[in-house]
Parts: structure tokens; C-alpha cells; sequence
């Protein structure tokens, strides 16, 4: 058992799922938690919170900080401070993998491009602009369309051999889209694939506003689309970083900067509302 | 003169058969999903059942909807929005203007007494409403969406949601679900979302009651309620007009079969 | 350039107050100009000859100015539901649309009923949705079009061929009989000249205004007050009411920098601001900047009352045509974007700024389109911190705040980071 | 027959992305080429001083817009985009000179992103004056050519003299009258060439070196004039607003299948539509400015202050013979969206039924658009 008071975590309140991740003194991930946010979001942290700590089987008095990210940031009640996920994935993805330069955070409703500096911290971002084309809900659309379920779909994706070109991403028209292109007799997969690639493609846009620099790091929770993973690397030409953990980049950067908001003296503190 | 009508829609696949033009004999509907010969057969199948007949009954066919070119042994397609005027007109003989929304996207026409379309508009891009956004708030809120409508009437002090694209709707949905906002507010706030942006295509081709509303909303009484205040004025809206474009094609089935066979039934 | 001056930091804040009262009365005088037998003739802002409407006697009333206003107000839903309803689409200019809702019979603002043209001014510059709008008001209302075609500064090092001086010149002058018919009075080349005079004091005034910003802390934030500033450069140029305003705003304005006050409780970032304000939600978003003790040093968006603070133009009433269409040539967005783009950096250098906030809106092509190429240049090329916000300048649907706080938030962080490891 | 026809479709399909018609012509000649985005330019001025004139009409979804993407926001129509990809993933390469107009604010502020972006070229710019009531504009406007032919030397091109120019103006006029007869026959029997041929046609004609465009389309209408087809009912239909930012061609041929004949539209209309102009003239450069000032064909992107747009939609309708119009306005393209208001007003009160549909060239879905116009022709045929 270690000394109390040396766990550090990071709740990250998103649009649709919160995640929390816990980190020990030395900014190693001890454990995660996720659920659906849902309407109340104050009981979603606070469930989140509670399985992060018997996840990693340690008590609220051992925690010393906690710091909240994401949409819903401000409604952490037991929060010590909050932080931008847009801080939090760059932290994040600095801390899984040390060497990247460039990250790419594809949530439910929006896309992010940061680009980070040796130390994991932002030099650009950039977002969706007001057009939701081309984010998360496209591919929630087609696969609420087909009725298949989202984990599937990204599966599915990967059989394709021959992509079909679906170009329009406006994720209000995914569903007329999708069964279009089945109707005119395409097969699912390639239709599939083909969505795929016309996101990554997009994705790529908002990658080249802050500059693509390796390594790049895939976070958020499309980074499980395996089809995703797959258009994008097909269209960058180059591996990209991406694992089971780069869904809880956004709480884990948020851990980190509670551990460092707890143990250093403050830098030139940023004026939050 | 046994007539079946069946419309293909993104969402799902429904079935009607007339008879003589006249008697609604049956009614069924599946999910469209992607395997489309399934949700054909399952709702022919189904429609069928419920008229106790059997498909050599059938005398003529009618495909309807963005499926109809992919129905095989169709005698006749037709778009949507002719389809869905006849079939307001066969439930609401009145009907002056037809609002169809479906889950993506709505169309409002102007009909004449025939049931001719005069004028018609549909939702463009970024400024689109449908039912497809009220789903994804339920989903969000966790509530089925057969309750989505009677939890939103309970609304006292509506919020309003104006964001022009509807996924950025979305997005405006879970911040006000952020700030706490009562949920049944927020609810009714998203229906009147979509009213606006339905009722202003309906403007587009001027109104003139009687309107009759068809497609999947027709069974969500919060929307009804959102879209007669707006308007000012009563919607024709009954579950069977979710059928409209299925029983509008039967229907024009039926009429060219009698131009075909000189009126002999 | 809203009416009223709803903000105040301290007791030196009166230039506001006046400028809100300019604005009443400006407003006031639209509406009685036809009770008055005056002729009201539509203008833009860009590049607006003000001082040939001022020789003929014609109130100007500029659509832009008056949307705007209406838009602080809360009133733009309304009027662009109702152009929304005849057809138009919503990626239609904004002001395009509440301009053609007020000026259909029977609509009332949040400012009043506006008068409907009797001549509409095109001086097409910076901004060619100025043509496919007058064309809808000359549909509606049967006003004609009196047409002064600006052409573009084209060449990338911003030199300006002699020969579109001498054209716009040109046409101003062949203007002339058609405005003696609309306004029934003749041109008094001497009046004209006594206008331009004015109005080169005003601009002389302003210009300096623009430069306080260079002071560390600045005085005054030159976007969202200048937004209050500019109004009487555009609406009221070539009085001596104009002139006077400008002088005790910088007296005003000296009165602050040496009282070490400003518009934020403190200065910790110097920012330049390019794009076309937020009105409906003008204070909320100025909010996210002050709460965060950041003040625009400088900003483009009031140089499209006219390019001050460039050298690009001076007022002489010597020359007076060419100097008013070297004026109407120099307009903001009459400006290629290579050297707007230059023109930013060139702020950010000459005013010590940290970084460069772009408001684009989706109504405007003119201003927004190449916007992004702009941040591209600047924080690839110059790494200059620099952060794009999309939202409009009347239309509240495109305002979504959670999106907007969240991203003036990270910015902030971004530029706390510099400034502590600087 | 076919030959002319193979040579249409593959010139068309190649003046998308790669420009490989280009490339072999400078090969051979060692000239150099002039892009231009629509909708006009002078193309006379251009050959006579030894250019390819190509017109750049945006890649129709061929090419990915990831990089345009980092610079433009998604609030501009496809065709500036998919132009400025192009331009950075380096099929522009071959053009020596790229010419931009005063046709929309879009297309006014690429070029001054092209510009920063592909440093080592000559992007111009010309302004049409749009006072075509100043007596100074023809001037103007010459003075604008002279501009150009200054730069376009400074390209790699000869002077430019008086009589090449004549030469070229004499050319250029055949082309368009060979283009009118092609119109003349698409109003008159529509079902002889259908749409997609008509469109490769003209298309063709915007990248084809003029010489041999114009031998292939006189030899192309020879075979046209021989064809022998049963007329057939349709309805005849008017389409506007497609004149800068090309519809994908699936689309177009959705309204022909939906029993529609388009007897009219704005394909190109900057190729074309321009009349003859006189290669006599003394001063022939001023002649073919005072061309374009004095035309009074009406052009959504063109303003004239003398010309009544709406009675001029309806004597077309009512001279065309036309039962509907249809609207076809690029997405975010906002001077279509503009004039569709002032054609429509004018269309409610002379009870002419009309349409109208969004497009991007890109689009991958026509479900929508198609039952719009199958609707819209359903309710002019059938009662
Ligand atoms: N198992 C999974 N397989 C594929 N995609 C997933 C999976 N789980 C979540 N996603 C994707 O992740 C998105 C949500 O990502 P997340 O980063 O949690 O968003 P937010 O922070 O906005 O809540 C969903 O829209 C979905 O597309
Ligand atoms: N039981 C229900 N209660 C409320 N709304 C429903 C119900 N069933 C369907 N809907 C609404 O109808 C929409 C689907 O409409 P539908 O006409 O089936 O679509 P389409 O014509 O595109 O196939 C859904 O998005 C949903 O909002
Ligand atoms: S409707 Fe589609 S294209 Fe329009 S803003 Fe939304 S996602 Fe983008
Ligand atoms: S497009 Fe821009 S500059 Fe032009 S009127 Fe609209 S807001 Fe003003
Ligand atoms: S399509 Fe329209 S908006 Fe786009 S460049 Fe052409 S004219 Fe301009």
C-alpha cells in the first residue's frame, strides 16, 4: 500500500461518455472508468469517480487532486480545478506515447488537431469548424441506419476491397447517404469503408491546419474504429499510435495535470470563467 | 382490384393494400436496414397477413420511396411525394398541404383537389429537420422513444434551440443538459427545433388548411402540439398516416390498372 | 457601432455616450426624412462616398449599420425567418436577408420601420454580395441603381494602377447628373469641397485614435470599443460634429492612458483581432476575452469604415474625386489577402501583441473565406498563436457557446504557456 | 462519328484532375498554358500570344480536399476548393499563368490564396468592370487586357499583335458559332444529342487547342446533322445557375431520365456566350472588351445596371418554348442563391413552375435532387 495522498485523477465529462483515469505519483496509469453520461451529468462523474476508485482499489482520502475536463467540466462537484480537453489529450498522448508531435482526437461531436511540443504541451489546435461534417455522428448515423451496432461497424469496414466513394460527410445526411449507396447495390463493407475514408480524409484537413509532424496519436473514442485506424493510416502512409488506452487520453492528460497542479509550485495561472 | 403499394424508406420499409382504391385491407412495416430484400419480404409478408390474403391476390404493384428502382417485380414506381399526397388525400380528402418527415429529412407540398402536387420544397442541407435528431436527444436523455413525446409535453418553460445544423443542435442539447436545464424542457426545446425548421419549408409553399402531417412523426404527440402552436392552426395527424406514401401508391396502383383494363373490376 | 454605450468602466467613458446619442439622432433623422422632403438614398459601409451624399442633401442610410443594430438588440430573428420564408437560403448573407425583411412593406424593427430607398448607391468594393443585394432591393422596391464599380486592389504589393483611380473618378463624376435628378439640387463643387475638408479632420482624428493602441497597457480595446468608435467615421463624416466627436474621444482616451486605466482590470495579453464582431451576443463575447485580462491592441474589422491607419488614402479637398476614389479603392476587403494577411502581422509586430483571435462568420465570404489560410500562415509560418472561432454576426444559430468557450479557454492556455516560459 | 465524340469524353475526363491534354500540348509546341476560373475570359488574347487558354472547372469529387481543407472553411462552395487542392497537390503545374475574376467574393479571395500558396507562378487577377454605363468602362477594360498580355510576355509568351489577335478573334468566333448551332439543335430537336454528349462537347472546347476543336465539332455536328431519331416527348426545361461550379454530370442526366429535356442551361456559358466580335476593328482589343461590355446577355455573375433580368427570364421562357425551370444552385454558391429569388418572383407571378435543387460537384448522393425533379416533371405532365 502506498503513502496516502498520492493518487492523482482526471474525469474527463464528454458528450457522450465520461471517462476518469487514475495516476500514482509518479504519472503512471493506475486504472479507468467509463460510462454514458446521460442527462445528469453530476451523477455520471460522481459514478465515474466511484469505479475509477474500486477499480484501482483505493480510497477518495488517498486521492490528492482531481482535475475535470471535457463539455461537462464545470459540473464536476468534487473537482479541485478544470483544464480544456484540448490540454488534456495533448497531456495525454504525451504520456502513452512520448514521441508524439501531433494529435488527433476524434470524439462524438467534435474533431481536434493539436500539435504538441517535447513536453506534451500545445503549440496549435484547431477543430471542426461550425459543420459537423465528417465527426463521430456520421458514422453513429450509418450504423443506426443499417442497424448494426458501432463497435461492428468499423469491423465490417475492414473487408472491404473496393471502397465506394461516399463524399458528402454531412453527418445530418449520413443515413440518406449510406442507404443510397446500398441501393445502388454496393456491397455493405465497401459502403462501410467507404465512409471511413471520406472521414479520415477530413480528419486529415484539420491534421494539415496545425501541421502533421510525427509520431501522430489517434485518441478519443473513435480511436477503437479499427476502420478508422485503417483510412487514416492508408491516406497519411504512416502508422499512427493508437491503443486500448487512447480513448481515456482526455482523462488521463487531466490525471497529469493534477498531479503536476498538486506537486509544483503554479506557473503563470490561466484565468478560467 | 386488389392493389399493394410499398415504400422503401432510409429508415424503414412499410406496406399497404387497397382495395378497389377504396378499403385500407392491411398495413405492415419493417426496418430497412441493409439487407433490403429481407425488409421487403418481411413487410409484403406481413401486409399480406394482415388483409388475409395471399400474394397471388395481388393485382398490381406500386414501389414508392429512395428503394423503389431495387423492388423487382414492381408495375410501377412512383416518387414519394406524389405517393404521399394521394395517400394524405385518401385519409384526409380535405388536405390542401402534405408534411412528410421522415427520419432524415422533410418535404411540405401544395396538392390540388386531386391530390396533384402543385408546389413542393424539401430540406436542404444544414438546414434539414427530422425525426432522426429527436431520436439521438432520446438516446442521449435515456429515455424510449415511444415516451420522448408525452416527457417532453410536460415542458413549462421550454428552452429554445437554434442552432441552424442539427448536429450542432446536438451539441447545444448536452450543454444545456451540462447546465442542468430541466430534461422536459430541453425536450420540448429540440421538437420545437425541428418544427422550425419543417415549418418554414411549409411556408416556402405557402399554407392552406387543411395540412396533413405524414411519415414517422405522426406518432409523437409533442411535436404535433409544437407545430399547431407555431402554425396557428390544426394538423391532421393519425397513426395511419404513417403508412401515407405505402397507401398513396397502392392507390395510383389501383388507378392505373383501371386505365389499363378500361375501368372492368 | 451599437447605439448605446451599455458598458462603462469608469467615469472616463463618455466618448460612448456621445456616439450612442449620434446614433440616436442619426436614426431619427432616417426616420423623418421623408416627412422632412428629403431623399434617402442606401449606401454600404465599405467605401461609402458619404461626402457626395452629404453635397446633394440625401440621407444615407446604410443597411449594414442598421442591421447591426438591430442585431444588438436581439432583433435579427425575426426579419431573417421572414426572408428565410420567401425563399431565401440560409447560407445567404445575414444582413443581405434582414435588409430585404425591412424593407418589405409593413415590417417594423427593433429600431422602428426603416424608410425604403429612393436611390440605391452601389459602390461595389470589398464585398460583391453588395451587387446581388441592391438587385433584390431594385426587384422589391423599384428604386433604381446608381452604379460606381470599384475595382479590386489586385496586385499583391498593394500598387494601385492609375488607371482605376482614374475610372472610379470618372464614374463619380457621370454620377453626378443622375444624383442632381434624385435629389432635385444641383452640385456645389464648393460645399463639396468644404465636406471633404471635414471629413479629412475626422480621419486625421481617428487615425490617431487607431494608434493608441501601441501604448503598453493600451487605453481602450481596439476591437470591441472601436466598434462603438467607428460609428460616427461611417455615418456622420464631413460634419464638424464628426470632427469634434473624434477630438475628445482622444482626449478621453490620453485621460485614461495617463490614469493607467483601460477597459480590463489589468493587461496580461495583448491581442489583434481580424473578422467581423458577434452583435447578438456582442458582451458575452467580449466577456470570454475580458475575464481573462486580454485587450485588442489593434483589429482590422473598424478599417472598413475606411484603411486609416495604412497611408493608403488621405482626403484632399483639392482633389477631391480622385481622394475619394482612392478612399473607396483602399476598402479592407477590397484588399487581396496576401496583404491583409501582411497587414496582420504587421499589427501583431507594431503593437506588441501575443497573438491573433479571427472571429470568421459564415455570412461573409469577403471577410471569411482565405481566413483560414490566414491562420495557416500565421501560426505555421510566423508561429504567431493564433485561433480561428466560427460563429456570425447577426444570425444566433450559429453561436454555439459551449463550442466557443471551450476554444477561447484552450487558447488561453496555450498562451499562458508561452508567456510562462517565455 | 465516333472519333470526334471518344476525343470529347476523354478531354472532358482528363480536364478534371490531371490535364494531360495540356501537358502533351506544351510538349509539343513548347508554349505555355493560361488556367482561368470561370466564368469568362478572353481566350482570343491569350492564343494570339502563343497560350493554351484551359479553363480550370474543378475536379467534380475526383480528388480529396484534405489540403484545401487546412486552408479554406467548409462554408465555400466545392469548386474553389477542389480548384485549390488541384493547385497544392500540383496538377496546376503545367499552367505558366493562373486567371482569376471579379465573379464572387470566393473566387476573388483564392486568388489571393493561390497566390501565397504556389509562390513560383503568375496568378492574375482581372476585374470586369460591372458599370457597363460609365463610357469609360470599355476603356477599362482594354487597359485590363494590355495588363495581362504584360504579364503573360513576362510568362514566356510573344507580344501581343494586332493582327495575331484579329487571326485569333476570327477563330474564336467560329467556335462559337459552331457552339450556337449545337445550342440551335438541342432547342429545336433535343433528343438528337443527349445531355451528357452536349456537355462533353462544350467541355471539350475549354481545353482543346481552338484549331482542332473546331475542326472536331464541325466534324462531330456533320454527324449530328445525319442522325436519324424518332422525336420524343419531354418536358423542355430552362436550367439555371449551374454557369461556374460544374453539376456532376449523374445528376443532370437524372433530370433527363426523369423525362426531361434541358433545352437550355449555363454550362460553360462563359465559353459561349459572347457573339461574334469584330476582327476588323481597328482597334480589335478594344472591340473585344467593348464585346463584354456591350453584351446584354444577362449572367448571374455578371451585373448590368440596364438590364431587366426578370422580363428577360420570361421572353427566354416564352422564345425556348419552356414548361419549367429548374434552379440548380451550387451549395453556399450565393450569388445562384440570389438570382434564384429574382428569377422566382418573376416565375410566381407569370405562373411558370419552377424548381429548385442544391448541388456540390462532389455530391455522391442524387436520391433527393432525383425525386425532386421527378416530382416536379410528374406534376407538368400528369393531372
Ligand atoms: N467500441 C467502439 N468502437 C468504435 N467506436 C466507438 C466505440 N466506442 C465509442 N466509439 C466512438 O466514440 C465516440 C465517442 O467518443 P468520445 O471520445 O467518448 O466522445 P465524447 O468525449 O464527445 O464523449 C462515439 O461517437 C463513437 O463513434
Ligand atoms: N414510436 C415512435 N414514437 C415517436 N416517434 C417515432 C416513433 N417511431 C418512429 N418515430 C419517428 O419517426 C422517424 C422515422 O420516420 P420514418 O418515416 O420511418 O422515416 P423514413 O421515411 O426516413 O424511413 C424517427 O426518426 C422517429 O423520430
Ligand atoms: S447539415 Fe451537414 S453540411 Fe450542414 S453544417 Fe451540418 S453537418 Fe455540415
Ligand atoms: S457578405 Fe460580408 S461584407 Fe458583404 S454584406 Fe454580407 S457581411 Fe457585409
Ligand atoms: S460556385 Fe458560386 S460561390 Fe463558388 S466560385 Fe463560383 S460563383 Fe463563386
Amino acid at each position: 500500500m502506498q503513502a496516502s495522498r498520492s493518487y492523482y485523477a482526471g474525469i474527463d465529462a464528454g458528450s457522450t461518455y465520461t471517462k476518469g483515469t487514475l495516476v500514482d505519483d509518479r504519472g503512471r496509469m493506475v486504472a479507468t472508468a467509463v460510462d454514458m453520461t446521460g442527462v445528469n451529468i453530476v451523477l455520471a462523474t460522481k459514478k465515474v469517480y466511484g469505479l475509477l476508485l474500486q477499480n484501482a482499489g483505493v480510497n477518495e482520502s488517498d486521492v490528492a487532486y482531481v482535475v475535470g475536463t471535457g463539455y461537462g467540466r464545470y459540473r464536476i462537484t468534487f473537482g479541485n480545478s478544470q483544464v480544456t480537453e484540448i490540454s488534456c489529450h495533448a497531456k495525454g498522448a504525451h504520456n502513452l506515447f512520448p514521441q508524439t508531435h501531433t494529435v488527433l482526437d476524434m470524439g462524438g461531436q467534435d474533431t481536434k488537431a493539436i500539435r504538441i511540443n517535447q513536453h506534451g504541451e500545445v503549440v496549435d489546435f484547431t477543430m471542426n469548424d461550425k459543420c459537423a461534417a465528417g465527426t463521430g455522428r456520421f458514422i453513429e448515423g450509418s450504423a443506426r441506419a443499417l442497424g448494426l451496432a458501432l463497435k461492428d461497424v468499423g469491423e465490417l469496414s475492414l473487408k472491404s476491397t473496393n471502397a465506394v466513394k461516399v463524399s458528402s460527410t454531412c453527418a445530418v445526411f449520413a443515413e440518406t447517404e449510406t442507404q443510397e449507396q446500398l441501393a445502388w447495390g454496393n456491397k455493405l463493407e465497401d459502403v462501410l469503408y467507404g465512409i471511413h475514408a471520406s472521414m479520415a480524409t477530413r480528419a486529415i484537413g484539420l491534421l494539415r491546419r496545425v501541421g502533421i509532424e510525427p509520431d501522430i496519436t489517434f485518441t478519443g473514442g473513435v480511436s477503437l474504429n479499427p476502420g478508422m485506424v485503417r483510412a487514416l493510416e492508408e491516406q497519411l502512409g504512416k502508422k499512427i499510435n493508437h491503443d486500448g488506452k487512447t480513448m481515456f487520453c482526455g482523462s488521463l492528460g487531466a490525471a497529469i495535470f493534477a498531479m503536476e497542479k498538486a506537486t509544483s509550485p503554479p506557473r503563470a495561472e490561466v484565468a478560467a470563467a | 382490384m386488389i392493389t399493394a403499394g410499398m415504400d422503401i424508406g432510409t429508415r424503414s420499409t412499410r406496406v399497404a393494400i387497397l382495395e378497389d382504391g377504396k378499403k385500407l385491407l392491411g398495413t405492415a412495416r419493417a426496418t430497412t436496414g441493409y439487407n433490403f430484400a429481407a425488409a421487403m419480404e418481411e413487410s409484403y409478408k406481413g401486409a399480406l397477413a394482415a388483409a388475409h390474403l395471399e400474394a397471388k391476390d395481388i393485382q398490381y404493384l406500386a414501389a414508392t420511396g429512395f428503394g423503389r428502382y431495387r423492388v423487382e417485380h414492381r408495375d410501377l414506381s412512383i416518387t414519394d411525394i406524389t405517393a404521399t399526397a394521394r395517400g394524405a388525400r385518401f385519409f384526409f380528402p380535405n388536405t390542401k398541404c402534405v408534411l412528410d418527415v421522415g427520419a432524415g429529412s422533410a418535404r411540405a407540398s401544395k396538392i390540388n383537389e386531386r391530390g396533384k402536387v402543385l408546389k413542393f420544397r424539401a430540406t436542404e442541407k444544414c438546414a434539414a429537420g427530422g425525426g432522426g435528431f429527436l431520436e439521438k436527444i432520446a438516446f442521449y436523455s435515456q429515455i424510449n422513444l415511444d415516451n420522448l413525446g408525452s416527457t417532453a409535453l410536460r415542458a413549462t418553460n421550454p428552452v429554445a434551440i437554434s442552432t441552424v445544423c442539427s448536429v450542432l443542435a446536438e451539441s447545444e442539447v448536452i450543454n444545456l443538459i451540462t447546465q442542468e436545464v430541466p430534461l422536459e424542457d430541453i425536450l420540448m426545446g429540440a421538437h420545437q427545433s425541428v418544427v422550425g425548421r419543417v415549418l418554414l419549408t411549409l411556408k416556402q409553399v405557402g399554407i392552406e388548411p387543411e395540412v396533413t402531417l405524414t411519415g414517422g412523426l405522426v406518432e409523437n404527440p409533442a411535436f404535433v402540439k409544437a407545430f399547431e402552436e407555431k402554425m396557428g392552426g390544426k394538423l391532421n395527424a393519425a397513426p395511419e398516416l404513417y403508412y401515407a406514401a405505402a397507401v398513396g401508391a397502392a392507390y395510383l396502383g389501383h388507378q392505373r390498372l383501371q386505365k389499363k383494363t378500361g375501368g372492368a373490376a | 457601432m451599437p447605439q448605446e454605450a451599455s458598458l462603462s468602466f469608469d467615469s472616463l467613458d463618455k466618448a460612448k455616450r456621445l456616439q450612442g446619442e449620434i446614433t440616436k439622432r442619426y436614426f431619427q433623422s432616417l426616420t423623418a426624412a421623408h416627412k422632412e422632403g428629403k431623399k434617402i438614398g442606401y449606401g454600404f459601409v465599405m467605401a461609402n462616398p458619404i461626402e457626395f451624399f452629404n453635397v446633394f442633401d440625401i440621407v444615407p442610410l446604410y443597411p449594414e449599420v442598421t442591421s447591426l443594430n438591430i442585431s444588438y438588440r436581439g432583433g435579427a430573428p425575426p426579419l431573417i425567418a421572414l426572408a428565410e420564408e420567401e425563399g431565401y437560403s440560409t447560407d445567404a448573407c445575414g444582413y443581405v436577408k434582414m435588409g430585404v425583411a425591412a424593407a418589405t412593406d409593413n415590417t417594423s424593427t427593433a429600431i422602428g420601420a426603416l424608410p425604403k430607398p429612393d436611390v440605391l448607391l452601389l459602390t461595389y468594393s470589398g464585398c460583391q454580395i453588395y451587387i446581388h443585394w441592391w438587385e433584390q432591393l431594385h426587384y422589391q422596391t423599384g428604386a433604381p441603381i446608381l452604379t460606381i464599380d470599384v475595382p479590386y486592389v489586385r496586385e499583391y504589393d498593394g500598387h494601385v494602377d492609375p488607371h482605376d483611380v482614374k475610372y472610379v473618378s470618372a464614374q463619380l463624376q457621370e454620377a453626378i447628373p443622375e444624383m442632381e435628378k434624385v435629389s432635385g439640387k444641383r452640385f456645389d463643387e464648393n460645399r463639396f469641397k468644404e465636406v471633404i475638408a471635414l471629413s479629412a479632420k475626422a480621419w486625421d482624428l481617428w487615425g490617431q485614435v487607431v494608434e493608441m493602441g501601441k501604448l503598453r497597457p493600451t487605453p481602450f480595446d481596439a476591437y470591441f470599443e472601436s466598434i462603438y468608435y467607428m460609428a460616427p467615421i461611417t455615418i456622420i463624416r464631413g460634419t464638424q460634429e464628426a470632427v469634434d466627436f473624434y477630438a475628445f474621444l482622444l482626449d478621453e482616451l490620453k485621460e485614461r492612458a495617463s490614469r493607467g486605466v483601460g477597459p480590463t482590470a489589468e493587461e496580461r495579453y495583448r491581442l489583434v483581432f481580424e473578422g467581423v464582431p458577434n452583435y447578438p451576443f456582442f458582451k458575452k463575447f467580449w466577456n470570454l476575452f475580458r475575464q481573462n485580462n486580454a485587450r485588442a491592441v489593434a483589429s482590422t474589422y473598424p478599417k472598413v469604415a475606411g484603411m486609416v491607419d495604412t497611408g493608403s488614402f488621405r482626403m484632399n479637398p483639392e482633389r477631391p474625386f480622385d481622394s475619394i476614389a482612392e478612399y473607396m479603392i483602399h476598402a479592407y476587403c477590397n484588399w487581396n489577402m496576401p496583404m491583409r494577411t501582411r497587414l496582420l502581422e504587421k499589427y501583431v509586430r507594431d503593437y506588441h501583441a501575443d497573438g491573433v483571435v479571427i472571429h470568421s462568420i459564415k455570412s461573409c465570404r469577403s471577410f471569411s473565406m482565405g481566413e483560414g489560410d490566414m491562420r495557416e500562415y500565421l501560426a505555421k509560418d510566423r508561429d504567431i498563436p493564433t485561433l480561428l472561432i466560427e460563429s456570425d454576426h447577426v444570425d444566433p444559430r450559429y453561436y454555439s457557446e459551449a463550442q466557443i468557450k471551450n476554444r477561447v479557454e484552450a487558447f488561453f492556455e496555450t498562451l499562458a504557456l508561452r508567456k510562462g516560459v517565455a | 462519328m465516333s472519333e470526334p465524340l471518344d476525343t470529347f469524353a476523354r478531354v472532358m475526363d482528363d480536364s478534371y484532375v490531371t490535364y494531360a491534354t495540356v501537358a502533351d500540348w506544351k510538349k509539343q509546341h513548347g508554349r505555355p498554358a493560361v488556367g482561368y476560373f470561370p466564368v469568362y475570359f478572353p481566350s482570343e488574347v491569350a492564343h494570339a500570344m502563343g497560350y493554351l487558354p484551359v479553363g480550370i472547372l474543378g475536379a467534380s469529387g475526383r480528388v480529396g480536399l484534405d489540403m484545401a481543407t487546412a486552408h479554406t472553411q467548409s462554408f465555400v462552395c466545392s469548386i474553389s476548393r477542389s480548384v485549390f487542392q488541384l493547385g497544392l497537390q500540383g496538377n496546376l503545374d503545367m499552367m505558366d499563368v493562373l486567371v482569376f475574376s471579379n465573379i464572387c467574393d470566393v473566387a476573388r479571395n483564392l486568388s489571393g490564396i493561390t497566390q501565397r500558396n504556389l509562390p513560383n507562378r503568375s496568378i492574375e487577377y482581372l476585374h470586369y468592370p460591372i458599370n457597363n454605363t460609365s463610357a469609360h468602362a470599355a476603356e477599362y477594360l482594354r487597359g485590363e487586357y494590355l495588363r495581362l498580355a504584360e504579364r503573360m510576355v513576362a510568362a514566356g509568351g510573344h507580344k501581343l499583335e494586332t493582327e495575331a489577335l484579329r487571326k485569333s478573334m476570327v477563330l474564336f468566333n467560329r467556335k462559337r458559332a459552331l457552339q450556337e448551332e449545337l445550342l440551335a439543335i438541342r432547342k429545336n430537336t433535343p433528343w438528337v444529342v443527349p445531355y451528357t454528349e452536349f456537355y462533353a462537347a462544350l467541355r471539350a472546347g475549354a481545353t482543346l487547342p481552338v484549331e482542332t476543336y473546331v475542326e472536331m465539332l464541325e466534324s462531330y455536328l456533320t454527324g449530328v446533322r445525319a442522325r436519324e431519331s424518332r422525336s420524343k416527348d419531354g418536358v423542355r426545361v430552362l436550367v439555371l445557375g449551374n454557369f461556374c461550379e460544374q453539376p456532376p454530370l449523374p445528376l443532370m442526366k437524372s433530370v433527363e431520365e426523369a423525362g426531361c429535356y434541358v433545352i437550355q442551361d449555363e454550362a460553360l456559358v462563359g465559353e459561349r456566350w459572347l457573339g461574334q466580335m469584330d476582327p476588323r476593328s481597328a482597334d480589335p482589343l478594344l472591340a473585344l472588351a467593348q464585346g463584354y461590355v456591350q453584351n446584354l446577355e444577362p449572367m448571374t455573375v455578371r451585373f448590368h445596371p440596364t438590364v431587366d433580368k426578370q422580363a428577360d427570364l420570361l421572353s427566354k421562357t416564352q422564345r425556348l418554348g419552356i414548361e419549367g425551370v429548374i434552379f440548380t444552385s451550387p451549395k453556399f454558391c450565393e450569388p445562384a442563391l440570389y438570382d434564384y429569388m429574382i428569377g422566382k418572383a418573376a416565375l410566381d407571378k407569370a405562373g411558370i413552375p419552377y424548381l429548385h435543387i442544391e448541388y456540390e460537384e462532389s455530391m455522391s448522393s442524387f436520391e433527393n435532387a432525383r425525386t425532386m425533379v421527378e416530382t416536379f416533371t410528374e406534376s407538368i405532365l400528369f393531372d
